[in-house]
């Protein structure tokens, strides 16, 4: 058993877990932050996307012990008291989902990409979430969303801060 | 899920991990994780030991050195995809990190990780050996400078001794009018290269080409050196027909990997024609 | 799969009829086997912890010599199973003198792999099994080769 | 409550209710589930695609810490068989057990299960299950299967042959004696895996005599049937929820075995149970699609005119028959092959085989995709013979607008349909015109660029019952809903569909919205619980929901209204023929300031004390829609591609499309279901194939070598739609969940193929990957020199 502190969501949570605990495992069934999926056993799908320190990162293929002094940041941390993050209004207003599953870690890329990139062309929303694969939308409106959701961010008056800067 | 046990070390010095990896027969370092843990949950992989050389901080570092820029083992593929030095400098490295799987694996995955693995269809080793670089491990031993040449075995084996690890990779700053550029056939589902080729070349005052060094990963067991092409090219003008020329020789005498995807002929078509693309843009940014 | 190759081995077609119809012996070739239990002279189980670089599983295989003429020819079959997987393998080993004190050894190997390792491990499996066959006969050649061997 | 006019939310783009939890992370798919002392399953299969087993020892397994039990086929025969709801004509069916105990017989193959106090703990014991296997020959390929001398997978059967399903219509010998020109084409209609994202998931708990089952299906209905005939429960009480399902598209439209196995696990061990299947099972045991060979002619006039189309079709139907496997080569297939056109001579033959592969049965448009793909790829070979443009064969054949309603030589009857607009539109969307300047350009570029098109017409609104009986489907194709108005004026919608990401919260609202004459936001919509709906629902695929479920919705609506005029119009003193219901307010027209809230006729339904004479209290309505007919969408596809001839890669620089159909309740979803079909056949045509070697191991088992679509494999699409309203249902609405996958397979590969006739290719069998393309051109090359 190892001791590990994560921050996740904004709160701090001290474990005692098995070195073999995937992050993944340990959102889902010690946590029970059921929002972020697993949808393959490979590091394909992307469905299990969180970010940790900020950027994104498949949840699958990280050990939970290696997130130890981590901040991480799941679909459930993105509102901020009751207010949706602009790309979950994004994604909704465009119809970018379907069935919902990928979502999550959709949005959790799309934030990533958009933290460091203000104004991404299609061709560069299409190239980042390559690691996001849906089987519902065909990716026509989630583009649509994460484009729109950059020229909200743009014009917000305070840019949006999700998760903590990198700091390693 | 990874369902075989295992024991977890997280040392924060490189002397403290060396000693470490010494505790087990069956030990691993682990860096990103991002080649290791996917084999441990196909039970591919079942080290009794990980050393987690993830705290050890100073080996995230990307820098300028001596005449060198030199890469942590820990630098990010997207670190290192996103870094003005490297870019500038070492234009076919940044290239190919930003070429490795998708953004979430090159915001974990590391370089030193990625040439420890020597998966022959990793991205980075291709531009390791375009560039000549050196890859420096510690050990129980003491420190040792491995020459990429001499460090890149065949599928999955490296030159590194028992309970080394890589500590950081130092690519010599090409020299005068140099340029670079990586080119690559992604396999279309899980992102390694098919074919990915580096490749350096330096021109003179007078257009003719004074150096080319093309290293060419995916296509074969192991990342080779493309000689024949290289010395093909030297002492041209790098016109499209003695690109063309070298390019068609940049497989002479490699066997070449067949799979589902591409069989050993088509892999051939792709290391010519990706050869040649990437001389065609390492020139026009040479000649910059 | 299908893997072959050929050794040059310093040593008489007797010794090394001997050795690779020695189960005991052939065995300590293989890749990190862990136990061997001989049942007779031509069917023995051997554990071993086959792979290349970090990719490495157990398997638990039956092995049978299915053909044997001394000292030129012989068949070697191998069931077994890794965790989620099945392999079967099948050898043939053909001895000829070369130079006086010399022996070719001619092999070939024909590996079905089945279930996780097929359908998953594909891609770093080839190379893997490959490395492996290899391996096995590099050692034997080195094992006849050394002179520690010809005691 | 808003206010508005009649028929103001059909035809809105209304945000979907789905997404507010959705986006939050808060929805609960089945794996979400956790219940207090809950153990898990992992399952042992079979690493062999054939094989007799001689023995099982699980004595280790049962030994390792956590484990509570381990269970074999003839442990679990108490689950009886796997149901198949389709029989065709002189079918040879396959016994289908959870568990199989004699023979394997794909890799793949359930043999026995591992139930321990954690998943992992499950898993690792599973790997210390010895099975002592003897491997039998194997057959991967559904034409070998139906050699002589080839390995039998079922011996009761004493053969592969599942069936012989011949459709035909005219003088076909005629049509080829007097043909001007023919054209013949071989045509592999590869196997494809499903890929929905959320792995298949089951949780059981058996309580006080009442089974509930979780399970991430399309069907909860079926399961919930089959569970209680199968285990011996009385239906009342065994309930099923299908919570969040994400994604289906055919996958999970099955009552699998692992249902029946998660199920009497919780019934015999007394508690909860849950099995996840992880992505390596998905590829394994997870039903996959499409599989088959077809060899098509077709006879025509030099002018373009089609005398007669002739079809022999191999299908590969895995080990075993699942649930509507028979139907898919058959009824789905066969008799849509005419498609958009008149064709006076038809012989089909369709033929299924058992081989040693994973069972396949509906994937997105099932059967449609084939046909389609078939007589699509027919038109441009027939066009490429002929010398005529393909846009001006299709519209020459295409069935006229008068001739509706018309009676294929299939023998179905289209009801309405207009090909010729769309077709127009789709070109013009395309600049169909202005596109040979655009090849020329590329080919200074060094680029091949080719356009190419598919018309389509489909079938769908899965449902007439009595049709769907004559041609040997096992179960009624109606749909159920049910509306329960609470006196407060709250409405839910209990709908016996279920979907899966297709938006029938928001839909289904809507529609009763407009029906009942209140807002969609005063509407919750509920399904997925068979303790909830109504006694029997069908569920959702074969784009069926809409034109099935949803006129259920609209007719248990309707009653609703007319309830609420009564009640209005007895309230208010006015006759029912003047009373209107609009914005949530009841009034005589002409008179709204004198208006009723909805609320308060719906109070006063419940408090009884001031009704009509004769009339029952409450205000609830239960309907079953049973359709007169199928629905018969259309459309044309143009898809414009580049072609790299030094590495056989392919760009989709643009798509057009344009479809019909009928009326449209949410624009934003059935685009968006265009836009996702779309892909999924853009996948069928350049990327995904599930690959088999001959010992029938499945090579392509992972992510890692089935290459689903990513955002950077597909352009964005440009889509407009016609409207031809069907006149099987009342509000002219026919599906659009599968046209897009139905169109845009056969359209992109005729860009290829068009972008390589100057190099003399004339077909290229799918996927068209980088190499194959690469091979061909090289080919080519070698011919001509």
């Amino acid at each position: 058993m190892a001791k590990i502190t994560v921050t996740v969501n904004g709160t701090e949570q001290v474990m005692d877990i098995e070195p073999s605990l995937l992050l993944v495992e340990l959102l889902r069934e010690k946590l029970r932050l059921t929002g972020t999926h697993v949808g393959c056993d490979t590091s394909q799908c992307g469905a299990c996307t969180v970010l940790i320190d900020g950027s994104a990162v498949k949840s699958c293929t990280v050990l939970a012990v290696q997130a130890d002094g981590a901040e991480i940041t799941t679909v459930e941390g993105l509102a901020k008291d009751g207010e949706l993050h602009p790309i979950q209004r994004a994604f909704s207003a465009e119809h970018a989902l379907q069935c919902g599953f990928c979502t999550p870690g959709l949005m959790i890329t799309a934030i990533d990409l958009l933290e460091r990139k203000g104004a991404p062309t299609d061709a560069d929303i299409r190239h980042a979430i390559k690691g996001n694969l849906c089987r519902c939308t065909g990716y026509h409106n989630i583009v649509s969303a994460i484009r729109s959701a950059a020229t909200e961010m743009r014009g917000a008056t305070t840019p949006m801060k999700v998760g903590a800067e990198v700091k390693r | 899920m990874i369902t075989h046990p295992f024991t977890y070390a997280a040392p924060t010095t490189i002397d403290e991990a060396v000693k470490a990896l010494g505790r087990s027969r069956d030990a691993k370092v682990l860096a990103g994780g991002h080649s290791l843990i996917p084999l441990m949950k196909l039970g591919l992989a079942e080290p009794e030991l990980l050393v987690d050389i993830g705290r050890i901080a100073s080996l995230r570092e990307i820098k300028s050195e001596d005449g060198a820029i030199v890469v942590g083992a820990l630098a990010t593929h997207r670190s290192i995809a996103d870094s003005s030095t490297i870019g500038k400098a070492l234009t076919a490295l940044a290239e190919a990190a930003a070429a490795v799987g998708d953004l979430q694996v090159r915001s974990r995955g590391t370089i030193g990780g990625s040439l420890a693995h020597a998966d022959p269809a990793a991205d980075e080793p291709a531009p390791t050996l375009a560039f000549d670089a050196t890859i420096r491990v510690i050990g129980p031993k003491g420190r040792r400078d491995i020459p990429a040449r001499e460090f890149f075995k065949e599928t999955f084996e490296t030159a590194l001794g028992p309970n080394e690890i890589v500590v950081e990779i130092r690519f010599p700053a090409p020299a005068g009018h140099a340029g670079s550029a990586y080119a690559k056939f992604p396999h279309p589902a899980s992102g390694f290269a098919i074919v990915g080729v580096a490749a350096l070349v330096a021109v003179k005052s007078d257009g003719t080409i004074d150096r080319a060094a093309i290293g060419v990963t995916g296509a074969a067991a192991g990342p080779f050196r493309a000689t024949a092409a290289e010395r093909a090219l030297v002492g041209t003008r790098g016109d499209a027909s003695a690109i063309g020329a070298a390019a068609a020789k940049a497989a002479e005498g490699v066997t070449m990997l067949a799979d589902l995807t591409a069989s050993s002929e088509f892999r051939k078509q792709l290391v010519m024609v990706h050869t040649r693309r990437a001389l065609e843009r390492a020139l026009e940014r040479a000649r910059g | 799969m299908h893997f072959e190759g050929t050794a040059d081995i310093g040593a008489p077609r007797e010794r090394v009829w001997e050795f690779v119809t020695d189960a005991q012996r052939v065995s300590r070739c293989g890749p990190d086997v862990q136990r061997v239990d001989v049942i007779d002279a031509t069917h023995f189980k051997v554990v071993a912890r086959a792979g290349v670089g970090a990719i490495r599983t157990t398997f638990a295989l039956d092995v049978v010599f299915t053909e044997l003429r001394a000292p030129e020819h012989a068949a070697v079959r191998a069931r077994g199973h890794a965790p989620g997987s099945a392999l079967e393998m099948t050898n043939t080993l053909d001895l000829a003198d070369a130079a006086p004190g010399r022996t070719t050894l001619r092999w070939a190997s024909e590996v079905t792999v089945s279930g996780m390792i097929a359908s998953v491990g594909a891609r770093l499996m080839q190379g893997a099994a490959d490395k492996v066959t290899q391996q096995v006969f590099a050692c034997i050649k080195e094992q006849l080769d050394s002179p520690a061997a010809r005691t | 409550m808003t206010t508005a006019t009649p028929s103001t939310y059909i035809g809105a783009r209304t945000p979907r209710k789905e997404d507010p939890r959705l986006i939050r992370g808060s929805g609960v798919f089945t794996d979400d589930v956790t219940l207090p002392g809950m153990v898990y399953v992992s399952l042992v299969r079979s690493p062999h695609a054939h094989a007799r087993i001689r023995r099982i020892d699980a004595a280790a397994a049962r030994k390792e810490p956590g484990v509570v039990t381990v269970v074999t086929g003839k442990d679990a025969e108490a689950t009886g068989v796997l149901p198949v709801f389709i029989t065709v004509p002189g079918m040879n069916g396959s016994k289908h057990m959870p568990l199989a105990s004699d023979r394997a017989r794909y890799a793949g193959d359930a043999i026995a299960a591992v139930v321990a106090d954690t998943h992992k703990a499950a898993k690792r014991a599973a790997d210390m299950v010895t099975i002592d296997y003897e491997p039998l020959p194997v057959v991967v390929d559904a034409t070998k299967a139906l050699e002589p001398g080839a390995p039998i997978l079922h011996e009761e059967l004493g053969t592969n042959l599942v069936f012989t399903y011949p459709v035909k219509g005219g003088d076909i010998d005629k049509a080829f004696r007097d043909a001007e020109a023919t054209v013949k084409l071989h045509i592999v209609n590869q196997r494809l895996i499903p890929n929905a994202m959320e792995p298949r998931s089951v949780v059981a708990k058996f309580e006080a005599g009442e089974l509930t089952v979780w399970s991430s299906t399309q069907i909860p209905h079926f399961v919930q049937l089959i569970l209680s005939v199968n285990l011996g429960l009385s239906q009342n009480k065994v309930r099923v929820i299908a919570p969040e399902v994400g994604g289906g598209f055919g996958s999970k439209l099955q009552v699998y075995a692992e249902e029946l196995l998660i199920a009497h696990l919780a019934k015999t061990l007394g508690r909860p149970v849950k099995w996840t299947e992880d992505r390596r099972e998905a590829y394994l045991a997870t039903i996959h699609g499409r599989d088959l060979v077809e060899d098509v002619e077709v006879a025509a006039k030099r002018d373009g005119t089609i005398l007669g189309v002739r079809i022999r079709t191999v299908a590969n139907v895995g080990a075993y028959l699942q649930a509507f496997a028979p139907g898919i080569p058959t009824i789905l297939h066969a008799f849509i092959i005419p498609g958009a056109y008149r064709i006076p001579a038809f012989d089909c033959e369709v033929r299924g085989a058992y081989t040693n592969t994973t069972p396949v049965d509906a994937y997105r448009g099932a059967g449609r995709p084939e046909a389609t793909f078939a007589i699509e790829r027919a038109m441009d070979r027939l066009a490429d013979e002929i010398g005529m443009d393909p846009a001006e064969l299709r519209r020459k054949n295409f069935v006229p607008p008068d001739a509706f309603p018309f009676t294929t030589i299939s023998g179905i009857t289209y009801d309405s349909g207009d090909y010729g607009p769309a077709l127009d539109r789709a070109l013009a969307m395309a600049d169909y015109k202005g596109f040979e300047k655009r090849r020329a350009e590329a080919k200074a570029r060094g680029k091949h660029r080719g356009i190419g098109l598919s018309s389509y017409v489909e079938i769908c609104g899965l449902a007439p019952s009595k049709a769907n009986s004559a041609l040997g489907v096992g179960w009624g194709g109606y749909e159920s809903a049910r509306i329960r108005v609470h006196p407060t004026g709250a409405v839910q919608v209990f709908t016996g569909t279920s979907p899966h990401g297709q938006g029938h919260e928001t839909s289904w609202a809507q529609i009763a919205a407009d029906a009942i004459g209140v807002s969609p936001d005063d509407i919750e919509v509920r399904h997925g619980d068979t303790f909830e709906s109504p006694g029997m629902g069908v569920g959702t695929f074969g784009s069926r929901s809409l034109a099935v479920g949803g006129i259920a919705v609209h007719n248990a609506a309707q009653k609703i209204r007319e309830k609420v005029i009564q009640i209005g119009a007895h309230l208010l003193e006015a006759s029912p023929a003047d009373v209107v219901v609009e914005g949530g307010k009841v009034f005589v027209k002409g008179v709204p300031e004198k208006a009723k809230a909805f609320g308060e006729i719906s109070m006063a339904a419940y408090l009884a004390s001031n009704l009509p004479d004769g009339m029952e209290p409450g205000l609830e309505a239960t309907t079953y829609y049973d359709p007169p007919n199928f629905t018969f969408p259309f459309g044309t596809h143009v898809a414009e591609v580049e072609v790299d001839p030094e590495t056989g890669t392919i760009e989709i620089i643009r798509y057009s499309a344009c479809d019909d159909c009928g009326r449209q309740i949410n624009p934003m979803i059935v685009e968006g279901q265009l836009h996702g079909g779309i892909t999924q056949g853009i996948g069928q045509a350049l990327y995904e194939t599930a690959v088999y070697d001959a010992n029938g191991q499945l090579l392509s088992g992972s992510m890692m070598e089935y290459h689903v679509p990513t955002a950077a494999d597909v352009p964005p699409f440009a889509l407009d739609h016609t409207v031809t309203l069907t006149k099987t249902n009342p509000l002219g609405v026919k599906g659009i969940g599968e046209a897009g996958t139905i169109a845009s397979t056969p359209a992109v590969v005729n860009a290829v193929i068009d972008a390589l006739s100057p190099l003399g290719i004339k077909h290229i069998d799918m996927p068209l990957t980088a190499e194959k393309v690469w091979q061909a051109i090289r080919k080519a090359g070698e011919a001509r020199r």
